[in-house]
């Protein structure tokens, strides 16, 4: 039960993470592929996460792994900004 | 795991190669601080590609301590690397400005 | 794992260290060679990690992307402006060329077959003499039985190599000017990253004895912390006074050559630990190689001697 | 479990290897940096997935270096683009 649940989570981490790729190679844009890729990336690693915590069976490894979704989540949130940003200045400074 | 080591090894042989090839021939002194670091991480790959004994079995720990140590002494380097042409590019500016 | 995924992924990963070291040696901007470069670190942490050598994979993805990719960004930073040198390349004789390569091409390919020969399965290897004698190292990780123990004077003199880069960059004059204050994106993001990076580094020296980690891991996030402390551009943040900061940089070296010849003292050999004081030790000469390699790597970030050792005349600060 | 965790392993490095090339067609800096937190996240997951496939905990403390250094990273990325401040 356990396994199939790990399976799923892993499974569904590595669509996302597909998903994100594609995106970087498909979309127009820089904002457009910013947008679609860190949302896509960040559930395709929360999702991974989980799956694999499932399988750790240690409760303080657990923790662990979840804290680096976090710590991944919470860069990328600040990094996205970040380069926006600096997106956002290239073109003022072009206009 | 042979096939593993011999194309890790490889694989550092030519690393170190295309590192030593830009470290030679780029004219730009960052990019050659570049080349040397990529030198190093090719030099590191033989050693820890000896050390692979296999999926099953533990590495080797004598490779590893080494490069491990390796790593830092090139992180010295680079930084040394860089204060001088630091130092040669302020050099540089105060004879333009002459 | 089963053999055939490890073949594809061996393959993978050694596609993708080529193309990466390839793109970041002949990219146009500098500024792509370094990001490309740091992404080069990061697969290097990866291949690490598939070859079983936790160790170095800690190392590589702490020093080898993270403090290496700031100092390479840090010296872009002070270029010069307008003087973007692209991907030129020199003509050497081609006699020059040639015999460079042959000599770099047979001493790896020497150093290799000597190396393969010598801890191939059946050789005699030294892996055996370490699990053999690792009970008595006063560690149960053998990367750090080999590094503080049986070979403890590699160690020491790779500390001493640090020192010398560090007291090489302080001759060459003053710091870099420091940034400019950062926004609330990067302070918040400083603000909670710093003490995580602190915990971090304490937890990895701790379990450096029976895992993977150790002092020069521990350093490195150590000096990351200082990194970016320094980058937010905060004014209300300063190094240790200009002795305190000496002391800890010269600590590393200094306590485990103490060490070393107090055992001397003891009736030992120089750096032959008694043995049931080795785990005790090598955990105090780890805490003193941590604060050196943190202190050492944050100077040598710096570029040059900080500014509030300058202001010593008035006596204001020391 | 050992047979998924395997094909992970190898779908995930296709990946990388897919984000490596989609990086270096796009000239644009603010672009490789994007594509460069893609790579990173990509490779925690790639680094977790090999500790659990290899039996080898340690690697989870590798990856949870490898998210904070690329925390670190982004900051020094970002922070280069503004000039010093002469003191």
């Amino acid at each position: 039960m356990i396994d199939l649940l790990s399976a799923i989570f892993i499974l569904g981490g590595l669509f996302f993470f597909i998903a994100g790729t594609l995106g970087l190679i498909r979309l127009p844009d820089t904002l457009c592929r910013l947008h679609a890729v860190t949302k896509a990336d960040n559930l395709g690693l929360g999702l991974l996460v989980l799956g694999l915590a499932l399988q750790l069976g240690d409760l303080l490894l657990m923790l662990k792994v979840l804290l680096i979704w976090a710590l991944v989540l919470a860069a990328s949130a600040a990094g996205s900004q970040l380069i926006a940003r600096h997106v956002l200045d290239e073109r003022g400074d072009r206009s | 795991m042979f096939d593993t080591s011999i194309l890790y090894g490889l694989l550092g042989i030519v690393l170190a190669g295309l590192g030593l090839h830009a470290a030679i021939l780029q004219r730009d002194v960052l990019r050659r601080i570049l080349a040397i670091n990529i030198l190093g991480v090719g030099v590191f790959l033989v050693f820890i590609a000896n050390a692979y004994k296999g999926p099953d079995a533990a590495a080797d720990a004598v490779p590893h301590a080494l490069v491990l140590t390796g790593i830092v002494v090139a992180v010295a380097a680079t930084a040394l690397a860089l204060a001088l042409l630091r130092a040669l590019n302020a050099h540089q500016e105060d004879a333009d400005r002459e | 794992m089963t053999l055939d995924a490890l073949l594809i992924l061996d393959v993978l990963l050694a596609a993708l260290l080529l193309v990466l070291a390839i793109a970041a040696l002949h990219s146009q901007s500098l500024r792509q060679a370094i990001i490309l470069f740091i992404v080069f670190g990061l697969v290097t942490a990866l291949v690490w990690a598939r070859l079983k050598a936790p160790d170095v994979a800690l190392a590589e993805a702490a020093i080898g992307s993270g403090v290496a990719g700031a100092l390479l960004l840090a010296a872009l930073r002070d270029r010069r402006p307008g003087v973007e040198a692209g991907s030129s390349q020199q003509r050497p004789a081609w006699q020059v060329l040639t015999v460079t390569y042959l000599v770099i091409g047979l001493t790896l390919t020497a150093s290799w077959a000597f190396l393969y020969a010598q801890l191939s399965a059946d050789a005699p290897g030294l892996n055996r003499l370490v699990q053999a004698e690792l009970a008595n190292s006063g560690v149960a990780n053998p990367v750090t039985a080999v590094l503080l123990n049986f070979r403890a004077y590699d160690t020491l003199l790779e500390l001493a190599v640090l020192f010398g880069a560090l007291l090489g960059v302080l001759a060459l004059g003053p710091q870099r000017p420091a940034p400019r204050i950062a926004g609330p994106v990067v302070t918040h993001l400083v603000a909670w990253l710093t003490p995580l990076l602190i915990v971090t580094a304490a937890y990895l020296l701790w379990v450096g004895a029976h895992a993977p980690g150790g002092a020069f891991q521990a350093g490195a996030l150590l000096a990351a912390a200082g990194i970016i402390v320094r980058l937010s551009g905060n004014p209300h943040t300063a190094l240790p006074g200009g002795i305190w900061m000496r002391l800890i940089a010269v600590g590393g070296t200094g306590v485990f050559l103490l060490v070393g010849l107090a055992a001397m003292g003891l009736g030992g050999k120089l750096l032959q630990y008694p043995a049931d004081w080795a785990g005790t030790l090598i955990l105090l000469i780890e805490v003193f190689a941590t604060l050196s390699i943190a202190a050492s790597l944050l100077l040598v970030y710096l570029g040059g001697q900080p500014r509030n050792w300058a202001a010593r005349k008035d006596g204001s600060h020391v | 479990m050992s047979e998924l965790l395997s094909i992970a392993v190898v779908i995930l490095a296709c990946n990388l290897v897919l984000s490596l090339l989609a990086m270096l067609r796009q000239p644009a800096a603010s672009d490789r940096m994007l594509s460069a937190q893609l790579l990173g996240t990509n490779g925690v997951g790639l680094m977790l997935l090999l500790a659990l496939s290899q039996g080898q905990p340690g690697l989870i403390d590798a990856a949870l270096v490898l998210a904070l250094l690329a925390a670190v990273a982004v900051i020094a990325f970002t922070r280069r683009e503004q000039d010093p401040q002469h003191d």
